[in-house]
């Protein structure tokens, strides 16, 4: 039987300095916060990192950020990072912004094998200016190329020994797209059951997709409710 | 009930808003001025509300006791779902946006123009969070209405003639909802169709930078 | 409460000549049989179907085609439907062939609001003769425009009232994906359930997307097993 | 075990191919000869069968007792799945063979070039049926193994210097297994790996117009 269940440094073992790391996560749901503090334990530095966010500071990505080891982000919108976008603006670290739903298709593509995509999203902006331009159904569009990512780093709430993953409530979000995108695919998983206890047609990423799952041994504060948040 | 907009301009806006909102349609209440809306519906009203992080069917604010840790919308607040609520993965909440799902969505600006241009992402070397879903919800909602404040702390006018800043979205805006007037963006420029019950016209028409058409049924709010 | 559910006929009224009808279905799982009869049944004409294939002879699809309602067939593959080849041949009716995935990923781009995607598939083949080109990457690849629908005709397995949709092992295939492009999605289900009854992280299809669900009143013969192939 | 190349033929290529599978691929079976391989894999062999409609983790054919109406693979055949099994639709299904993650698929062929081209979709003008899941397996897949009678009915050979038909993919073939030989496609041309028991080499040779270099350590099989 096909078991990918393995420790986090075997898992992160392929994970060096240079590469472009794909990271699941909308605010603190989906974020893999094991995974990221693995990363960071291991020393790597020179990421690309690619999320929808910078996290909060103090707090996942903004970690590594703040470590000084990533020299490029892509990402949407670091509305609730202050830290970050001052690194920004300080050229501590170069940022690329996306459009949420842009960025989020670009990966897919990523992970669909396509090239890019064709959209129309941000045609009357400054995004058209550094983007090429095509021409269909007779309307006027933007190529936005295909997003991979050497590893991926993913969160799951429960997990199979052969890989398939189920997402929990608005911790979905990149995760499954991500983990398309990733020529290594690392999850994590709050649970893991044996091979057959998912149904099916409840899995939301299917094993094939998944390299390795890693179990999450305690649930760390950081991915409880944030106390700022709660309105 | 009437609230005063000098004292309250953001509820004053919210209550106005949720009455741009008819029962049954998809809606999405960007961050800031909307998220106070719901507090204006009638309970009953059937609804769905996306949140861009994957939630169509979105409820209210959780309050400490209900706080789920995987339950949030995209503002970051800890919220609940409603009945028959699904969730998905971020292209498929943003293909319900651009694929025209989305009925009605609210935004904030910085500038709109009277061609109802939007501008209210980037201020260039000194605000730039980033882009977010705004622009898509801008450019591909159905109807986009606007709430804001009519014009900045300084005085100055956000409905212009012409946007300075960086755009979001151009020719997107329906409606404009302000704690002054509402204003509907039609092909031959900006119509105001009510001003609020505590000013006069004179003050909204020096408030803002663009003509307005003074509407044949001008009502008050 | 929102109800979307609906008797077949009206959820069929706005069904017209000439119309672009996207159908759920890869082979008997997932084709939507009753709202394909109620099709017929109205006497529409001239309409452009697109589906994964043409179902069989006398069954499905393949019954609008034969009773020369249909001008032009947008799919994948005829293999299992020798009738609608030799229509093909005999120029009764216009087909236009697309690899199965980027038909898949033409109509997933349509339902999320792209103009196109980029691909390098059929790039060395006579597919590039009729294509535009694109440099992504620096690679060359194929432009291929979305596909949306007036009409797309969904088979699901449950449905509640709200429209949320689950399928069916290999009945989800295009389903999910038509579920998006349709300008008015019709789903047909086997069960409808209260609002509430379907845990939102299964719901395939978010209700969001769908306009009418329509009962299966009695799953007719067709919707059974084709004892050809069993094998 | 041997079987005789003239009298099942088909399956004398399938148990050869199904050498070619190793435990823990990813692969997929066209329909024809390789729906014939996993009647020649070890029972524990841990493997995940893709089928292009939406399956991971096919198994066996059902038999007429398990026939299930929901499921069937890409040829039609109702089937049955394996443990850990998931099903997903056509778009992610084809997201994992282009986006690299189908280790193995084999597939029939009308004819091979000594570069690898394939052509076995279309006969212009004689046999058109589609395109189907065939191109993008054939372009995608990290390994492409060819499953095929060596020659036509009428002896003309389907290995060929240079393809006639329309192409399915340039470039794509890793092996060639046909009931006469195995044939291994590499830089330098075509290199004949192995033969059949049950045949010479003058046979191979005559029945290939592309020129094949016989390997050093040529085998039988």
């Amino acid at each position: 039987m096909i078991d990918k269940v393995t420790s986090l440094d075997r898992a992160l073992k392929k994970v060096k300095n240079g590469q472009i790391v794909m990271t699941g996560g909308f605010g603190v749901p989906g974020t893999p916060f094991c995974l990221i503090k693995g990363v960071l334990d291991k020393g790597v530095c020179d990421l690309t990192l690619i999320k929808n966010e910078a996290n909060e500071a103090g707090l996942g990505i903004s970690l590594l950020i703040e470590a000084g080891r990533v020299k490029k982000l892509i990402t949407s919108h670091l509305g609730l990072n202050a830290r970050v976008i001052e690194m920004m603006n300080e050229s501590l670290i170069d940022v690329e912004f996306f459009p949420q739903g842009i960025l989020a298709e670009k990966i897919r593509a990523g992970g669909a094998g396509l090239l890019g995509i064709i959209t129309d999203i941000g045609i009357d902006t400054i995004l058209c200016r550094d983007r090429q331009a095509a021409h269909v159904h007779g309307r006027q569009g933007l190529i936005e190329p295909s997003l991979r990512s050497d590893i991926a780093l993913i969160h799951a709430s429960r997990a199979d020994r052969a890989g398939n993953l189920i997402y929990e409530k608005s911790a979905r979000n990149f995760n499954p797209l991500m983990a398309m995108a990733g020529d290594l695919v690392i999850a994590e998983a709050e649970t893991i059951v044996e091979t057959g206890q998912i149904p099916p047609d409840e899995v939301h990423t299917p094993g094939a997709f998944v390299d390795h799952v890693v179990l999450i041994e305690t649930l760390m504060p950081e991915y409880g409710v944030l106390k700022h948040h709660v309105h | 009930m009437s609230i005063d907009p000098k004292s309250d301009p953001k509820r004053k806006i919210a209550m106005r808003a949720a009455k741009e909102i008819k029962p049954g349609q998809v809606i999405n209440l960007g961050i800031g001025i909307p998220t106070l809306i719901p507090e204006f519906l009638g309970k009953d009203m059937s609804l769905t509300i996306h949140s861009e992080n994957g939630i169509i069917g979105a409820g209210k604010s959780s309050g400490p006791a209900r706080a789920d840790r995987n339950l949030i919308d995209a503002g970051g607040t800890y919220i609940t779902t409603v009945l028959g609520a699904a969730f998905c993965d971020s292209s498929v909440s943003f293909a319900l946006v651009r694929g025209g799902r989305l009925d009605l969505a609210f935004l904030g600006a910085l500038e709109i123009s009277e061609k109802g241009d939007l501008a209210n992402w980037i201020i260039p070397g000194k605000f730039a969070p980033g882009i977010g879903g705004g622009m898509e919800l801008a450019q591909k909602a159905k109807r986009l209405v606007i709430t804001t404040t009519h014009a900045t702390k300084n005085a100055s006018a956000k409905i212009l003639k012409k946007c300075t800043l960086p755009l979001t979205a151009s020719a997107c805006v329906d409606m404009i909802i302000t704690e002054l007037a509402v204003i509907k963006v039609s092909r031959n420029g900006l119509v105001l169709k009510e001003i609020s019950e505590e000013t006069d016209l004179e003050t909204v028409i020096g408030l803002t930078e663009a003509p307005l058409i003074i509407s044949d049924d001008l009502t008050r709010f």
